[in-house]
C-alpha cells in the first residue's frame, strides 16, 4: 500500500512537472531547440563579456573551463570549499571510530608491483589533465579525481601507505590558501576578486589564459588531496569482521 | 526526448527516498536523484547539431551551451561531497545502532 | 419633625405588632386545638426578658444585638404606614429591603459571635433562605417599579387608590401570590421556619440568648414582621387609611398564621429549591407581563 | 570601507590555513570572527563583480541596504555564538570559519547558482557540526532532506535557466514577470520547496526536531540564529524581490507560512523539554517571518527576523548550556534555575518577552509592524498571527514562571524547592544575556536607533528597480 | 508635573527600588510606599485637568501621547489609592518573598503602567501600558502559591489583549489613526466597523474584569498570588478592564453610534449582550464564591460577581446606571481591597487563609475584624456604606429600563453576596478561637493604616456618596451623557431617590435607641466563649466546636459541583497540546519518507490548486 501511494504521488508530481514544463504555452526551451543567442553563454562563447578588456578575454580554448575558472570562478571556489568541508567532515566523523584498517585479504605481489607502474601513469595523466584544463576537455576536477583514484589504488594495495595523510592535509590547505591568495592578488591588482591579472597569451598555448591554468592546477591539487583524504578517512575506521 | 528520461530518473530517486527504509538504499536513491538532475542540467544546454565548446576544435560559433556544463561540474562535485558525508554518517549509524534499517534504530528523537 | 414621626411609627409598630403577635399565638393555638396564651403575653415576655439578668459572649455579641434592633427600627421609619411617610420620597423599596438586611446582619453576627455552632447553622439557614425568598419578591416589585416608573413605595400605594379593583392583588395576581409566599419566607413561618427550627437546632440563632439580649431580638423580630407584612400590604393591597391599613395588616398576618399553623417544615435545600421552582417562575412571568405588555399597569379593565 | 568579498575570502583563507597550522586555529577563528563582526559595519555598499565580469555574465555580490543589515546581524550573531559556545569548539574551528564565509556569501551573492553553492557549503558544514551531538540518524535525516531540498532548488533554477538563459538574480527578476505561467509555477514551487527546507517551513522541516533538539552550546545558537537568519534572509530576498510569485501561488505560500507558524507553536506548547520547545518556537518564528516576507511586510519581517535571532541566541545558549551541564533539559526539573544565575535569567526573560511581543521590549515594535502590514492585505492573516502569538505567549510564560519561581504547586514559592541544576561556564553567556537584554529594552522604548537602517533595508528590498539598475546598469 | 515625566520617574524609580531592595529588603519596600504616595499625590493634582496633552516618546513612526480627562483621573486615583494603601503591607512581607527585589520592582511597574493606561490619548499607548500591567503583575503571581495560575492569567489576559490589539489595528487600518478622539469621531460614520471593533475590543475589558466566560483566572490568580498582591489584583487591576469597557462603549459612544441597531430594553443589542454576560458572571461568581473553602478564592469569586455589576452599570450608558457602575469601581476597590488586606493580615499572623483553620480572631485582631466588617457591609450593598449607593443606582438604572433578566441576576448576586461575605466573617473572625492561634496579635501599626483608611473612606462615601457622584456626573457630561442628579446628600434618579445622610442618621438614631435600651437593662455577665449551650454534653475542643467547614453545603447541593468553564478551557488546552503532538508525529516523524511524502503532497496540491498561475 505504501509503495502504491509512493508511486502514485511520484507519478503525479512528475506528470505535473512534465505537463507544465512542456505544455504549449511554456517558455521553457525544449530539448535541443534553444538558441545560444538567448542565453548569457553567447558572450562566453564569443568572449565578449567585457569590451574594455584585451581580446580575447580569456585565453582558454576550452570555453567550459573559462566559465568554470574565470567567468564563474567564484562557484568553483565555493565548490572546492564544499569538498574541503566534506573531507573535514569525513575526517571528523571517522575520528569517532578510531580504528585502523586491516584488510581481510593480503595484497599479492602482482597487485603490489603492478600498482607501482599504474599509479605513476594515473598520476601523470591526472596531472596532465588538470594542467591542460584550459585547452582540452577535463580540468582540475577530473584530474584531481584521477589523482584520488591513484591513491585509492595505493591504499588498496599497500598496508603501509596510510601514514602520509598529514602531508595531504598540508597540501590541501596550501592549495586552498593559494587559491584565495590568487583571488586576493586579483583584488589588489585589478580591483576585483579573482581578477585575471596575468596576460592571456595566445589561445592554444599551454602558458595562456592568465590565471586559469594556475587556478586549475591548484584546484586539481586540492581536489586530489581532498579525495585522497576522504578515501583515507574511510579506511581508518573499517571494522574488522 | 531524452530530457523526459532525466526528469523521470530524478523522480525515480525521489520514489526511492519515499519508499526505502534502508540507509544505504536511501543514499543510493539520493545519488540517483542527483544523477537525474545533473543529466537534466546538461540537457538544458544541448543544441541540435552543435559541437563541444572548445575553440581549438574549430567549430566557430556553433557550440552547445557551455554554462550548464560548468554548472553540472560544480553540482557533481557537491554531490560527491554530500555522498561522502552521508556514507560516513551511515557508517557511524551502523556503529552506534548496529543496523542500517531505519525502523530498527532506537533511542533518537524520542522525548 | 420627620424624626418625631419616625419615632411615632416605631411606637405604633411596637404596640400594634406585639398585640397582633399575641392574637397570632391565640389563633395558632385555636387551629391546633389548644387554648393558647393571653393576647398580651408577648408584651409580658418582652418586658420580662429585659428585666432578667443575662450573659454576654463578648463585644460582638452585644454589638450585634444593638445593631440588629437599631437597624430594624431604622427601617420601620422608612416604611409608609397608611400614607404616613416620615421622610418624603425616601421610602424607596431598595432602601427598605437593604436596610432590613442590616438587622439580619447584626443578628447573624451576634449569634455567631456567641460561639455556638447551632447559632452558626441557624444563621446559615437564615441566609440561605433569604436567597430563596428575596429574589422572586424583588423581581415582582421590579416589574412594578418599571411599570410605574418609581421605586417609592408611597407612590406605588397611590397608584392603587380608588377601590380594590386597583389593588395589585388583582392587577398582578401572580405577583401577589409570589409576594405572599415570599412573605411567608420572610416571616420564617412554617413551612419556612427552617432557620429557627426549635426541635432541630435549638432555635438556631437564638440558642444562646437570654435576658435583655433575647428581649432585643424579640423586639427586632416584631419590628421586622411589621415591616414585612407592611410591605405586602402597601405593595399589593393598596395601603389605605389607618383603619383599613391595620385591618388589611391583621388579615394578611393572620392568614399567614393560619396557613403556617397546619404545615410542616421544609429542609433548607428544599426551601431554596421550592422558591426557585414556582415563585421565581411566577414572578418572572409577572414581571414579563408587566414589562412587555403593560398588562396590570397601563392596560387594566 | 571594506570590500565585501573580504568577508568571504578572509574566513576561507583562514580556514585553509588553519588546516596545516592547527595550533593557530583558535586565534584565527576569533580573529576572523571579530574582523567580520566589525567590518560588517564598514561594508562598502554597491555591486561587486567577481573577476571583473559584469553581470549577468559574471558573478556579482550585492550589498544593498538589505544585505548590509543582514550581514551585520549575522556576523554579530556568529561572534556571540562563538562566545557562548567557547568551550565547545574542539575540532570544529575550521568548519566554523567555512560557515562564516558561506553564510556571508549566501546573503551577499547576486547569482542563483552561486547561492546554491553557498547553501551547500553551509548545509554540509551544518551536517558535520550537527553530528557532534552523536545523534547520527538525525543528522542523516537532515542530510537527506537538505540534499533533496537543494536538488529541488537546483532543478527550479535550471528550469529558469532553460527558459531565460541566465542565472543572475537581477536579470531574472527583470524577465520573470513575462515568463509563462507554467514555468513560473514549476520554478517557484521547486525553489520554494528547496529553500523551505533550510528556512524550516512546515512540510519540509522534519529534520529540525532532531537537530535543534539535540544541540550543544555551540550548534544551538549557531543553527537557530546564524543559519536561520541567513536562510530566511535569502528567502526574503528571493521571494520578495527576485521571483515574486503571483496572486494564486503566493496565497499557497502564505498559507504554508501561517500553517508553519501555528502548527509549530502548538507543538511547542506540547513540548516538555526546553530545547525541543525552543526548536518548535524557532520553526514557528520562521513561518511567521516568511509569511511577512510573502505578504510584502518587509520592514516588519526584518524587525522580527532580528528580534528572533538575538532572542534565540540567549534562549538556545541557555538551554544548551543547561543540558550540557546537567544532562537533562526537562523543564519541570529546572524549576527556579534562574535564581542561581540572575543575569542569564534577566536576559532570557527579556528575550522571551521580546519574542512574544510584549511592550517595553523590541518585539512589540515588530509585532505592531507585522499587524500593520498584515492588515494591509486582509483581515484573516492578522487574526491568525495573533492566534499563534497567544499560543506562543502561553508556553513561554509557563516556562519563565517555572524557571523563576521554585516551589511545589500549592506551596508558597521558596528557595528550598530549587532545582539541583547548575550552569557551568556561564560567564560569557551572562554578559551576552545582559547586553542583549539591555539592547532589547532600550530599543523597545526607543526603537528608532535600530530601525532606521532596517527601514532602509526594507525599502531597498521592495525597490526592485534600484537593485536592477545597480546590478545591470553598473559599469 | 506632567504625566509623561511621572511615568518616566516611575519606571526609573522601579529600577532604583530593585537595586535598593537588593541592598536592604525593608528599605526598598518603604520606597514603594513612598513612591506610591507620591504618585497618588501628583495624580490627585490632576483632578480638574481635562484635555491636556503630553507627548511621551516617538515609538517608531507612532507617537505615544497622554491626555488628561475626568474619567482617566477617576480610574487613576482609585488605582493609585489602592496601590498606595496596599503598599503599606509590603515591608512586612519582604522576608517571606522568594524574590523581594523583583516583587517591589514589578509592583511599581504595574502601578505606573495603570496610570499610563488611563491617561492614554491613543489606543497604542493604551495597549502598551495595558500589556505592561499584564506582564508585570503576571510575574508577581507565581511568587505566591502556584506556578500554574500565572499561565491561566496570562492565557486569558492575552486572549483579551490580543483581541484588543487586533481591534486597534483594524481601526488603524480603516480610520488611519490610533487617537481615541479621532476614532470616536470616525466611528459615528461607520457603525459596521464599530460593531466589529466593539466586540473584539471589549473582550479585553471582559477578560480583565473577569466576566464570564473569562472569569476563571480571577480565583486562580487572586487566590494564589502573594497575599499583598491579591488586593491590588482584585481591587485595582480588575478595574483596568472596566476602563477598557468604558473606552469601548462610552467614550466611543456606542449608544449614539449604534442607535440605528436593534434596541433591546433601551440599549443597543450589543450592549445588552455584554450585560447578559455580566449577569451570568454575577450568578456564577456568587454561586462559586459561596462554596469556596479558601477565603482568598472566595473574595476572588466575589470579584467576578462585582465585575458583573460594573460592566452592567457601564453598559447601561445612561444617567443613573452608568454612574452606579462607575461608583462601583471605587466601592469595590475599597471593599475588596480591604477584604483581601484583612486576610493578608490574618495570613501574616496565622499563616493561613483557609477559613476552616481559623476562628474567633475578633478577640485577637479587632481592628482587622472591623475593617473586614465594614468592607463586607459595603460589598453586600447594605446602607449606610458606600457599596449601597452604587448598587442602588444600578438597580434604578435596570428598573427604569425594565431589564428583567439582568435584574434577576443582580438581585440574586446582591442577596447571594450576604451569604459569601458572611462566611469568612463567621468562620475566621467569629466563633471559637482555635488554641493554635491563642497567641495571635493584632498586626503592626503600619499594616493597620490602610485598613483604617479604607474603612474610613467606605463609611465616608457611604454617608456622602454625592462627593463621588458629583465627579462622576462631570465624567458623564464629558462623554456626552446626562450627569447624575444630586441635591446635597440626596441622589435623585428617574425612579426614585434616597438620602444617604438621612438614612445614616436614622440608622444611628435607631442604634442609639437600641443602645439605650441595652444599657438601661441589667448588666450582662461576661462568660467564656466555650460556655455555651451544648445540649448538655461536655465539649472541650474549640476546634471541633466551630462551624466553619462546608458552611453552605446544603445550599450547594442545589447546584452541581463541576467547574464547567474551567473544564472547557482545560479541554481546549488539552486539544491544543494534542494537536501539537499530532503535528509532531505527522510532520516530525522518525522516518524521512514521511516528510518527503509531505513535500510531494505539497507539490501535488500546488499543481492541482494553481494549475496555471
Amino acid at each position: 500500500m505504501k509503495k502504491i501511494i509512493a508511486i502514485l504521488l511520484t507519478v503525479a508530481v512528475a506528470l505535473f512537472v512534465f505537463t507544465n514544463l512542456y505544455s504549449g504555452d511554456s517558455d521553457f526551451k525544449a530539448f535541443g531547440e534553444k538558441s545560444l543567442e538567448e542565453t548569457v553563454s553567447k558572450e562566453f562563447v564569443n568572449k565578449t563579456v567585457d569590451p574594455q578588456r584585451v581580446q580575447p578575454e580569456t585565453g582558454s580554448a576550452n570555453i567550459v573551463t573559462s566559465i568554470v575558472v574565470n567567468y564563474r570562478g567564484f562557484d568553483t571556489m565555493g565548490e572546492v570549499t564544499v569538498l574541503f568541508v566534506s573531507a573535514l567532515g569525513v575526517a571528523l566523523l571517522g575520528g569517532v571510530l578510531r580504528k585502523k584498517v586491516t584488510f581481510r585479504y593480503k595484497p599479492g605481489f602482482i597487485i603490489n608491483q603492478g600498482m607501482k607502474i599504474i599509479v605513476g601513469i594515473i598520476l601523470i595523466s591526472g596531472i596532465y589533465i588538470f594542467v591542460h584544463g584550459h585547452l582540452t576537455p577535463g580540468g582540475g576536477f577530473p584530474g584531481g579525481a584521477m589523482i584520488g583514484s591513484a591513491f585509492l589504488l595505493m591504499y588498496l594495495s599497500d598496508d603501509k601507505f596510510r601514514t602520509r595523510i598529514a602531508a595531504f592535509k598540508v597540501l590541501e590547505g596550501l592549495a586552498g590558501s593559494l587559491i584565495m591568495i590568487v583571488g586576493l592578488v586579483g583584488l589588489s591588482t585589478g580591483g576585483y576578486f579573482l581578477y585575471n591579472f596575468l596576460p592571456n597569451g595566445e589561445i592554444g598555448q599551454l602558458l595562456s589564459a592568465g590565471i586559469v591554468p594556475v587556478l586549475y592546477v591548484l584546484v586539481g591539487l586540492k581536489v586530489g588531496s581532498e579525495v585522497s583524504n576522504i578515501l583515507g578517512d574511510f579506511f581508518i575506521g573499517e571494522v574488522e569482521e | 526526448m531524452s530530457q523526459y528520461l532525466y526528469i523521470a530518473l530524478m523522480f525515480v530517486g525521489i520514489y526511492g527516498l519515499l519508499s526505502q527504509k534502508n540507509i544505504l538504499k536511501m543514499i543510493i536513491s539520493l545519488n540517483i536523484m542527483e544523477l537525474g538532475l545533473n543529466l537534466f542540467i546538461i540537457s538544458t544546454g544541448y543544441i541540435k547539431e552543435a559541437k563541444a565548446p572548445i575553440i581549438l576544435f574549430g567549430n566557430e560559433g556553433n557550440y552547445v551551451d557551455p554554462l550548464p556544463q560548468a554548472i553540472v561540474l560544480t553540482a557533481i562535485v557537491i554531490g560527491l561531497g554530500v555522498t561522502a558525508v552521508a556514507l560516513m554518517l551511515a557508517r557511524n549509524i551502523y556503529k552506534t545502532y548496529g543496523t542500517y534499517e531505519i525502523d530498527e534504530i532506537r533511542g533518537e528523537n524520542d522525548d | 419633625m420627620s424624626y418625631l414621626i419616625g419615632l411615632m411609627l416605631i411606637v405604633i409598630a411596637f404596640l400594634w405588632q406585639v398585640t397582633l403577635e399575641g392574637f397570632q399565638r391565640k389563633v395558632t393555638a385555636k387551629v391546633q386545638r389548644r387554648v393558647g396564651p393571653r393576647w398580651y403575653q408577648t408584651f409580658m415576655d418582652i418586658f420580662k426578658a429585659f428585666s432578667k439578668s443575662s450573659i454576654s459572649h463578648g463585644f460582638i455579641y452585644d454589638f450585634g444585638a444593638m445593631m440588629t434592633l437599631g437597624g430594624t427600627m431604622a427601617t420601620v421609619v422608612f416604611l409608609p404606614f397608611s400614607g404616613i411617610v416620615a421622610f418624603n420620597g425616601l421610602d424607596n423599596f431598595f432602601v427598605i429591603i437593604y436596610l432590613l438586611a442590616v438587622g439580619s446582619l447584626g443578628m447573624a453576627m451576634s449569634a455567631v459571635g456567641s460561639g455556638n455552632p447551632w447559632a452558626s447553622i441557624g444563621v446559615m439557614r437564615a441566609l440561605t433562605q433569604m436567597v430563596g425568598y428575596e429574589v422572586p419578591f424583588m423581581i415582582v416589585v421590579f416589574g412594578m417599579i418599571f411599570g410605574y416608573g418609581t421605586s417609592s413605595i408611597s407612590a406605588l400605594v397611590e397608584v392603587q387608590a380608588g377601590g380594590f379593583l386597583n389593588w395589585h392583588l388583582l392587577r398582578m395576581p401572580l405577583g401577589a401570590i409570589v409576594g405572599f409566599i415570599s412573605l411567608m419566607g420572610m416571616l420564617a413561618k412554617k413551612p419556612y421556619d427552617t432557620p429557627i427550627a426549635p426541635a432541630e437546632i435549638a432555635s438556631g440563632p437564638l440558642v444562646e440568648y437570654g435576658g435583655k439580649h433575647l428581649g432585643m431580638l424579640m423586639l427586632q423580630h416584631e419590628f421586622a414582621v411589621f415591616i414585612e407584612v407592611g410591605l405586602f400590604v402597601n405593595l399589593f393591597l393598596g395601603g389605605g387609611g389607618i383603619v383599613a391599613y391595620l385591618i388589611k395588616y391583621a388579615a394578611v398576618y393572620l392568614f399567614a398564621t393560619i396557613i403556617s399553623a397546619v404545615l410542616g417544615r421544609f429542609k433548607i435545600e428544599q426551601v431554596v429549591y421550592h422558591f426557585y421552582k414556582v415563585p421565581l417562575a411566577l414572578s418572572l412571568i409577572q414581571a414579563a407581563v408587566v414589562i412587555f405588555t403593560g398588562l396590570g399597569v397601563e392596560i387594566w379593565l | 570601507m571594506i570590500n565585501p568579498v573580504l568577508l568571504i575570502a578572509i574566513p576561507l583563507l583562514a580556514a585553509f590555513i588553519s588546516v596545516f597550522i592547527q595550533k593557530l586555529s583558535w586565534v584565527l577563528l576569533f580573529g576572523v570572527s571579530i574582523f567580520t563582526a566589525i567590518s560588517g559595519f564598514f561594508l562598502q555598499k554597491g555591486m561587486f563583480m567577481i573577476g571583473g565580469w559584469k553581470p549577468p555574465f559574471g558573478i556579482n555580490l550585492m550589498i544593498d541596504d538589505y544585505s548590509f543589515i543582514i550581514i551585520i546581524v549575522i556576523n554579530l550573531l556568529f561572534f556571540l555564538t562563538l562566545l557562548s559556545g567557547m568551550w565547545e569548539l574542539k575540532k570544529n574551528k575550521t568548519i566554523l570559519m567555512v560557515i562564516l564565509a558561506g553564510i556571508n556569501g549566501l546573503v551577499m551573492t547576486g547569482d542563483l547558482f552561486n547561492l546554491f553553492v553557498f547553501l551547500e557549503i553551509i548545509t554540509i558544514s551544518g551536517y558535520i557540526l550537527a553530528a557532534s551531538s552523536d545523534k547520527y540518524y538525525s543528522v542523516f535525516k537532515y542530510l537527506v532532506l537538505g540534499t533533496l531540498g537543494s536538488s529541488l532548488y537546483l532543478f527550479g533554477i535550471m528550469v529558469l535557466y532553460g527558459t531565460l538563459g541566465t542565472l543572475n538574480m537581477a536579470d531574472i527578476s527583470q524577465q520573470f514577470p513575462n515568463v509563462s505561467g507554467s514555468v513560473k509555477i514549476i520554478s517557484l514551487t521547486f525553489v520554494f520547496a528547496g529553500l523551505g527546507v533550510e528556512a524550516k517551513l512546515l512540510p519540509f522541516n522534519a529534520w529540525v526536531k532532531g537537530i535543534y533538539g539535540n544541540t550543544t552550546p555551540l550548534t544551538g545558537p549557531l543553527f537557530s540564529t546564524v543559519f536561520a537568519t541567513g536562510a530566511i534572509a535569502v528567502f526574503g530576498r528571493i521571494f520578495g524581490q527576485i521571483l515574486v510569485p503571483d496572486s494564486t501561488l503566493i496565497f499557497a505560500f502564505i498559507a504554508l507560512g501561517l500553517i508553519t507558524f501555528i502548527f509549530a507553536e502548538t507543538s511547542a506548547m506540547a513540548s516538555k523539554k526546553l530545547r525541543e520547545l525552543l526548536t518548535f518556537s524557532s520553526i514557528g518564528q520562521a513561518g511567521l517571518i516568511i509569511t511577512m516576507f510573502m505578504i510584502g511586510g518587509f520592514y516588519a519581517a526584518l524587525i522580527q527576523l532580528i528580534n528572533n535571532a538575538f532572542a534565540k541566541t540567549i534562549l538556545f545558549s541557555y538551554a544548551t548550556k543547561a543540558y550540557k551541564s546537567n544532562g537533562d533539559d526537562t523543564i519541570n526539573n529546572m524549576s527556579g534555575l534562574f535564581r542561581k544565575n540572575v543575569m542569564m535569567g534577566f536576559g532570557f526573560t527579556v528575550a522571551t518577552l521580546s519574542l512574544i511581543g510584549l511592550p517595553l521590549f523590541f518585539g512589540f515594535y515588530a509585532k505592531i509592524n507585522m499587524l500593520q502590514s498584515a492588515f494591509a492585505l486582509n483581515m484573516w492573516i492578522p487574526a491568525l498571527i495573533i492566534l499563534g502569538s497567544i499560543i506562543e505567549g502561553i508556553y513561554y510564560i509557563r516556562l519563565l514562571v517555572k524557571l523563576w519561581n521554585p516551589g511545589e504547586e500549592g506551596q508558597e514559592s521558596s528557595e528550598l524547592a530549587q532545582s539541583q541544576f547548575v550552569i557551568k561556564n556561564g560567564f560569557s553567556l551572562s554578559l551576552i544575556a545582559v547586553l542583549i537584554g539591555i539592547i532589547f529594552v532600550v530599543s523597545g522604548i526607543i526603537p528608532d536607533f535600530l530601525t532606521e537602517n532596517i527601514a532602509k533595508a526594507a525599502d531597498s528590498l521592495s525597490d526592485a528597480a534600484t537593485y536592477l539598475s545597480t546590478v545591470l546598469g553598473g559599469i | 508635573m506632567t504625566i509623561n515625566s511621572l511615568i518616566a520617574q516611575g519606571m526609573i524609580s522601579s529600577l532604583l527600588v530593585y537595586l535598593l531592595t537588593k541592598l536592604n529588603k525593608k528599605l526598598g519596600a518603604f520606597l514603594t510606599v513612598l513612591f506610591s504616595g507620591y504618585l497618588l499625590f501628583v495624580i490627585f493634582g490632576f483632578q480638574n485637568s481635562a484635555g491636556e496633552v503630553f507627548s511621551l516618546i516617538h515609538f517608531g513612526e507612532f507617537e505615544l501621547t497622554f491626555m488628561t480627562s475626568h474619567y482617566a483621573w477617576y480610574f487613576a486615583i482609585v488605582l493609585t489609592l489602592t496601590y498606595f494603601l496596599v503598599s503599606f503591607f509590603n515591608p512586612y512581607w519582604m522576608k517571606k518573598m522568594v524574590n523581594p527585589a523583583a516583587y517591589n520592582m514589578l509592583f511599581m511597574v504595574s502601578m505606573v503602567g495603570t496610570v499610563g493606561v488611563f491617561y492614554a490619548k491613543d489606543f497604542l499607548t493604551l495597549f502598551i501600558f495595558y500589556e505592561i500591567v499584564v506582564w508585570s503583575s503576571l510575574f508577581i503571581i507565581p511568587m505566591g502559591k502556584s506556578r500554574k495560575t500565572p499561565v491561566i492569567y496570562y492565557t486569558i489576559s492575552s486572549i483579551g489583549s490580543f483581541a484588543m490589539l487586533y481591534a486597534i489595528f483594524y481601526l488603524y487600518h480603516s480610520v488611519g489613526s490610533f487617537d481615541i478622539q479621532a476614532v470616536s469621531e470616525a466611528m459615528s460614520q461607520a457603525p459596521n466597523t464599530y460593531r466589529f471593533v466593539f466586540f473584539t475590543m471589549i473582550v479585553a475589558g471582559l477578560t480583565k474584569l473577569g466576566i464570564f466566560p473569562f472569569h476563571t483566572w480571577l480565583p486562580a490568580a487572586h487566590g494564589s498570588a502573594p497575599h499583598t498582591f491579591s488586593p491590588v489584583l482584585s481591587g485595582g487591576l480588575v478595574k483596568v478592564g472596566g476602563f477598557i469597557a468604558l473606552i469601548t462603549a462610552t467614550v466611543i459612544p456606542s449608544f449614539k453610534i449604534l442607535a440605528g441597531d436593534l434596541q433591546l430594553m433601551g440599549v443597543p443589542f450589543e450592549n445588552y449582550l455584554i450585560m447578559l454576560l455580566g449577569a451570568v458572571s454575577i450568578v456564577v461568581g456568587t454561586l462559586m464564591a459561596i462554596k469556596q473553602e479558601d477565603a482568598k478564592k472566595l473574595i476572588a469569586y466575589s470579584t467576578v460577581s462585582n465585575s458583573g455589576y460594573i460592566i452592567i452599570g457601564l453598559m447601561l450608558n445612561d444617567q443613573v446606571g452608568f454612574a452606579g457602575g462607575m461608583m462601583h469601581v471605587f466601592n469595590h476597590a475599597m471593599a475588596s481591597g480591604a477584604m483581601f488586606l484583612s486576610f493578608a493580615a490574618i495570613a501574616y499572623r496565622t499563616g493561613t487563609t483557609k477559613m476552616s483553620e481559623l476562628g474567633g480572631l475578633i478577640k485577637r485582631m479587632p481592628l482587622t475584624f472591623a475593617a473586614y466588617l465594614i468592607a463586607i457591609i459595603s460589598l453586600a450593598g447594605i446602607p449606610p456604606m458606600s457599596g449601597f449607593a452604587s448598587k442602588w443606582l444600578i438597580f434604578q438604572g435596570l428598573a427604569s429600563n425594565g431589564m428583567m433578566f439582568i435584574a434577576l441576576a443582580a438581585f440574586f448576586g446582591s442577596i447571594g453576596s450576604f451569604l459569601y461575605v458572611f462566611r469568612p466573617l463567621s468562620a475566621a473572625f467569629l466563633g471559637q478561637l482555635s488554641p493554635k492561634h491563642k497567641d495571635v496579635k493584632e498586626v503592626p501599626w503600619m499594616m493597620q493604616i490602610p485598613l483604617i483608611i479604607m474603612s474610613f473612606l467606605t463609611i465616608f462615601y457611604g454617608i456622602f456618596p454625592g462627593r463621588i457622584l458629583a465627579y462622576i456626573s462631570k465624567i458623564q457630561e464629558s462623554v456626552g451623557l446626562k450627569g447624575v442628579e444630586i441635591e446635597g446628600t440626596k441622589i435623585i434618579a428617574a425612579t426614585g431617590m434616597w438620602d444617604s445622610l438621612v438614612i445614616t442618621l436614622v440608622f444611628g438614631g435607631g442604634f442609639m435607641l437600641a443602645a439605650i435600651l441595652f444599657f438601661i437593662s441589667p448588666k450582662a455577665k461576661p462568660v467564656d466563649q466555650m460556655n455555651t449551650y451544648t445540649s448538655g454534653e461536655f465539649i472541650y475542643d474549640p476546634d471541633h466546636y466551630h462551624y466553619a467547614k462546608n458552611y453552605y453545603a446544603t445550599f450547594e447541593n442545589n447546584y452541581g459541583n463541576k467547574k464547567r468553564v474551567e473544564l472547557f478551557f482545560d479541554a481546549v488546552a488539552l486539544r491544543v497540546k494534542e494537536f501539537g503532538e499530532m503535528v509532531k508525529t505527522m510532520f516530525f516523524a522518525k522516518s524521512v519518507s514521511f516528510s518527503i511524502f509531505w513535500i510531494m503532497l505539497f507539490f501535488t496540491l500546488v499543481y492541482f490548486w494553481g494549475d496555471k498561475v
